[in-house]
C-alpha cells in the first residue's frame, strides 16, 4: 500500500534526509521504524504525509505517486493518512471532542455526523466521559489519546506515529503502544518511529533499522538492537 | 466550500477579531482614524475637482468696442473664431450699472461724470483656458475692437494650483491606504502567527487552502468594513464642521454640499475597506501555506 | 550596561532590521510616508498660526470724519477709547489718491469729479478683534465722527475657520502619530515574535531585562531615525514645489518661506522618530519580558 | 543546598503543580526525579529558576528563599544555574560557539575570556573541533551536548535537566547521562527529570519518586519502579 522506490530526500541545506531507500509497506502491517538520532525515520514519515518532497525516487501511496501530487490535491491525501506526534500538538484552548472534530469540520461533515463520530472515536481511545476537559487537565497519556483519536476519527488508511511515547511514562508508553496495536488490528496499517527498545523488544513486530538515511535491517519479528 | 461552513468560519474570523480584541481594537481605531484623514482628502479632492471645472467655466474675455463700432458685425466676427462658445453683450448704460454696483457707497461719484466714460462690451466665453491667449489676438485684430481684456496668467495659476494640490491629495490617499494596508496586514499576521500550530494543524488533518484562509480573510474585511463605516460618520461630521464655517469664512471658494461628496465618500471607504480586509489578509496568510 | 555591550546590542538591533529586511523596508518606507504626510500637516499648522496672528495684527476701523470738524479733537478722543492701539491718518486727498488706485484704468472717471467727495479718515488699530464692535459703538459717539467701518463679522469668521482648520490638522498630526506608532509597535512585535525562542534563552540563562530589550529599542530608533530623516527630506521638496506656485496662485494667502518651516518640521520629525522608535519597542518587548 | 519545605504550587486553573513538598539537595549530590506525567517533575525544576513563583511555602537557593526575590535580582539568581531541555532549544541560526558564547553575553565579559571559557567547556563535552558547526549538521546527542556546554559555561551551582535523553536512542541517551555524571564529579550539584527507567536502574542514584505533586519516595540508591 505504501511504496517507497528508490527514493532520497536531500535538505536544501545540503544534510541528508533519506538516501536511495526501497521500502513497501502492506495494508494492515504494524511496523517499528527505529534508528540513532538523525537517521532519516522523521523525514520517510514526513514523505508519506508530503511535508516535503523527495529529491529523487517515487512514493507511492495506494497506486498514486505523491512525489507528483498537485498542489491542490495534497488536502485529500492527508484525509487518508493520521499522525501522531511525540508532543501531542493539541489546541489547548479547544476541549478534548473539539480537538477531534477539529480533524472532521475540514470534510464539512454536518454536526450531527462529527458528533456521532467524535463520540464513537473517543470510546475507542478510552476517553469516554471526557469530551469537555481541556488538555491542560489531562495527564500525558490521555492527552496521547486525544491526539491519536484525531489521528484515527477520518477513518485513515494509515496512523503515523513519531516517538508517540517520547514524553511519556514507561506505563503510559505501554496503553498507548496496546491502544495502537487495537487499532491495527481493527484493520488501520501502523507505523511508528521509536527509540523506545524495551517496547520494540517486547512486542516482536515488523522491526525497520535506519542508519545515517538508509534501512539497514528490515525484520518481520525484530527487535531494537541488531 | 457549504456555505454553513462559510458562516462558521466567517463566526471564526470574528472570534479572531474578538480575542486579539485590544489590538482589534487598535487596529479598527487606526484604520478609522486613518481613513477619516483618507476621506477628508477625497473630499479636498472632490471639491479642488469641481472648483477646477467651475473656474473653467468661468473662463471668459472681455472685448471692449470703439465708440460707434457696429455691434453687430463684431459680434458676427468674435463667434466665427475658433474655440468661441457663446457671447454675452453689455451695454454703456449696463457696464455703468456694474460698475455702480461695485462702488457701493461710494457710487455717488459716478453722478458727477457728465457722460458715460465706458465702452459697449462683449463678454466671450471660451471651450478651454489654453486657447484664450490666442482669442484674444485674433480679437484684437477686428475692426471696431478697442481693447481685449483677460485674467491673463492669473487664472493659469491658480488652476496650476489646484492641479498640484489635487495631485498631492492623491499621493496623500495612496500613502494612507498604503499605510492602513501595512497595518491590516501586520495585524493580522500577528493573528495569523498566534494560531501557527492550529494552521499547521488543520494543514495535517487535511484542510483545504482556502478553508484555512477564510477565517483570516473574514478577519480582514471585518475590520474594514467597520473601520470604513465609524470612518464615513466621522468623515460626514468634520465636513458638516468645515461646511459650518467655509462659506462665510472663505466665501470666494466655492465648496460642495454634503449630498454631492458624503455618500461618494461613504462608498468609497467602504469599498476601499472590503479591498484592504481582503488584500491584507491574502497577503499575511500566504507564506503560512505553502 | 558595558559601552561595549550597547554597541553590540546596538548592532543587533540593526541586523534584526536587515533580516527581516522586507518587512524593515516595507516599515520604513510606510513610516517615512506617513512622516510626510505628517510634516505637511505641520507645515499647514505653522502656516495657519502665522496666517491667524498676522490677520489679526491687520485687525482695523476706519473712521470716517464729518467735512470741517477738527480732526485733532476727534484723535484725541479716540486713542483714549480703551483697546485702541494706534491711529492712522488718511487725508481727504491720500484718500481719493487710494481710490485711483483701486480703480486702476478707470480711474480718468474721478478726473471727472470737481471736488473731492470723500472724507479725511482716522484708521484705528485695536488690540484684539473681539474689542472691535464695542470701540465701534463709542467712535460713533463721538462729536465730528460721519461713520465707522470695519470688516464686521467676516474677519472674525475668516479666524474661525482658520482656527477649524488648525485644530483638525493637529487632530490629522495626532492620527498619523498613532497610526505610525501602531506600525512600529507590530513591525518590532513580529521580530520579537520571530525571536520568542531566543528570548526565553536569554531570560534562562540570565540575560537582564534591559539586555534583553536593548536591540528592540535600537531596532525601533534605527526604523523611526531613518524614516524621520527621509520623510524630511521629502517634505521639504514638497514644501519647495508647493512655495514655486502658491504666491502667484493664491497671492492673497501669504506663505512662510522656507527657512522659516523646514528647519522646524525636520527637528519634530526627527524627535518623533526617535519617540516612536522608543515607545514603539518598549511597548512591543513588554509582554514578552514580564 | 536547595531546600524544598513545605511547597505547594497550584496553577492559575487549578491543577495542581506541587502539593506540600519537603526536599533537600545537598552540593556535589545527583539526584533523578522520576513518577508519572503530571507529577509535578518540571514544576518542582521550574520553581528552583523563578519561572514559577510557590503558592505556598520557601524554596531556598544558597540561603535565599527565591520564592521573595525581586524581578531584578532573577536574572542574577539563573546565572548561577544551568538548565538543560529533553527539546535542546539551540538558537538554529547560531553556531556551536555562539550559542554557547550566548550565555556569557549576558554577564557582558570581554571577546577573550568568552573564547576561552567556551573552547574549554565545548573541550569537557566533546564537541572540541565543532565550533563552527551549525545545530541542524549535529546528531541529536551532539545538539544536546551543546546545550550542556550552554548550561555549565557559567560555572552553575546546580544544574537542571528535564528529562534530558527523551528524544535520543538508547545509545546516546547513555553518552549524555555519562557526561552529566563527569560534570556532577567535578562538583556540580544535578538534579535530572527522567522517564527513562534502564538508566535509573542502571546508574543506582539518589531518587525522588513523585505522583500527583507530592514526593513519594526518597532512596539514596534508588531503582524507577518501587
Ligand atoms: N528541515 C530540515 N532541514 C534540513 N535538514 C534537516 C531537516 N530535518 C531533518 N534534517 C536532517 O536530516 C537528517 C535526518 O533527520 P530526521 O529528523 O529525519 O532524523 P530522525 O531519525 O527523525 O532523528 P530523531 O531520532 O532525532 O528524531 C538529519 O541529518 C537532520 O539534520
Ligand atoms: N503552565 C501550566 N499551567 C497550568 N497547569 C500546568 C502548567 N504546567 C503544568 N501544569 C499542570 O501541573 C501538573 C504537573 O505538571 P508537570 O509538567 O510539572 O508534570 P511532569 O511531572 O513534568 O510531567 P511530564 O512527565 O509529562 O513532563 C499537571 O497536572 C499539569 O497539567
Ligand atoms: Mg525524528
Ligand atoms: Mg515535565
Amino acid at each position: 500500500m505504501i511504496h517507497f522506490i528508490d527514493v532520497s530526500k536531500i535538505y536544501p541545506n545540503g544534510s541528508v534526509g533519506l538516501d536511495r531507500v526501497n521500502l513497501t509497506v502492506e495494508k494492515g502491517e504494524f511496523v517499528f521504524l527505529v534508528g540513532p538520532s538523525g537517521s532519516g525515520k522523521s523525514t520517510l514519515l514526513r514523505l508519506i504525509t508530503r511535508e516535503e518532497k523527495p529529491t529523487e525516487g517515487k512514493v507511492l501511496v495506494g497506486s498514486r505517486n505523491i512525489a507528483r501530487l498537485r498542489r491542490k490535491e495534497i488536502p485529500y491525501l492527508r484525509r487518508r493518512i493520521g499522525v501522531v506526534f511525540q508532543d501531542f500538538r493539541l489546541l489547548p484552548k479547544l476541549t478534548v471532542a473539539e480537538n477531534v472534530a477539529f480533524a472532521l469540520e475540514v470534510n464539512e461533515l454536518s454536526r450531527k455526523e462529527i458528533r456521532r463520530r467524535v463520540a464513537e472515536v473517543l470510546d475507542l481511545v478510552g476517553l469516554a466521559g471526557k469530551e469537555r476537559a481541556c488538555p491542560r487537565e489531562l495527564s500525558g497519556g490521555e492527552q496521547q489519546r486525544v491526539s491519536i483519536a484525531r489521528a484515527i476519527v477520518n477513518n485513515p488508511l494509515v496512523l503515523l506515529a513519531d516517538e508517540p511515547t517520547g514524553n511519556l511514562d514507561p506505563e503510559t508508553s505501554w496503553e498507548i503502544v496496546k491502544l495502537l496495536e487495537t487499532i491495527n488490528i481493527r484493520g488501520t496499517t501502523v507505523i511508528m518511529a521509536t527509540h523506545n527498545e524495551t517496547i520494540v523488544n517486547t512486542l516482536q513486530r515488523r522491526v525497520v533499522a535506519m542508519a545515517e538515511g538508509r534501512t539497514v535491517r528490515d525484520e518481520v519479528r525484530g527487535s531494537y538492537q541488531q | 466550500m457549504k456555505i454553513i461552513t462559510l458562516g462558521k468560519l466567517a463566526g471564526e474570523g470574528m472570534a479572531n477579531l474578538r480575542a486579539r480584541s485590544g489590538m482589534g481594537l487598535t487596529a479598527i481605531t487606526i484604520i478609522t482614524l486613518a481613513f477619516v484623514v483618507l476621506g477628508l482628502f477625497l473630499v479636498l479632492f472632490f471639491n479642488l475637482n469641481s472648483l477646477g471645472t467651475s473656474l473653467a467655466q468661468k473662463l471668459q474675455l472681455r472685448v471692449f468696442l470703439t465708440d460707434g463700432a457696429s455691434i453687430e458685425t463684431v459680434g458676427e466676427s468674435l463667434r466665427s473664431l475658433p474655440g468661441v462658445e457663446g457671447l454675452e453683450f453689455v451695454s454703456k448704460a449696463q457696464a455703468l450699472e456694474e460698475l455702480r454696483k461695485q462702488l457701493g457707497e461710494r457710487s455717488e461719484l459716478l453722478d458727477l461724470v457728465e457722460e458715460n466714460p465706458l465702452p459697449h462690451t462683449y463678454i466671450v466665453r471660451v471651450r478651454e483656458a489654453e486657447l484664450i491667449p490666442g482669442i484674444a489676438e485674433e480679437a484684437k485684430t477686428i475692426v471696431g475692437v478697442e481693447e481685449v481684456v483677460y485674467g491673463r496668467e492669473s487664472l493659469g495659476k491658480v488652476l496650476d494650483f489646484i492641479n498640484t494640490v489635487s495631485i498631492l491629495s492623491v499621493v496623500g490617499m495612496v500613502i494612507i491606504f498604503l499605510a492602513t494596508l501595512f497595518i491590516v496586514v501586520n495585524t493580522i499576521r500577528l493573528t495569523v502567527i498566534a494560531r501557527k500550530e492550529e494552521i499547521a494543524i488543520r494543514k495535517l488533518v487535511g484542510a483545504t487552502d482556502a478553508f484555512i484562509r477564510a477565517p483570516f480573510v473574514f478577519e480582514g474585511i471585518f475590520m474594514g468594513l467597520a473601520s470604513a463605516s465609524l470612518a464615513s460618520l466621522l468623515a460626514d461630521f468634520t465636513y458638516r464642521l468645515v461646511l459650518e464655517r467655509a462659506p462665510q469664512a472663505i466665501p470666494f471658494l466655492p465648496i460642495l454640499p454634503r449630498e454631492a461628496v458624503v455618500p461618494q465618500v461613504t462608498l468609497s471607504l467602504l469599498g476601499l475597506g472590503v479591498l484592504l480586509g481582503i488584500v491584507g489578509s491574502w497577503v499575511s496568510v500566504r507564506k503560512y501555506l505553502r
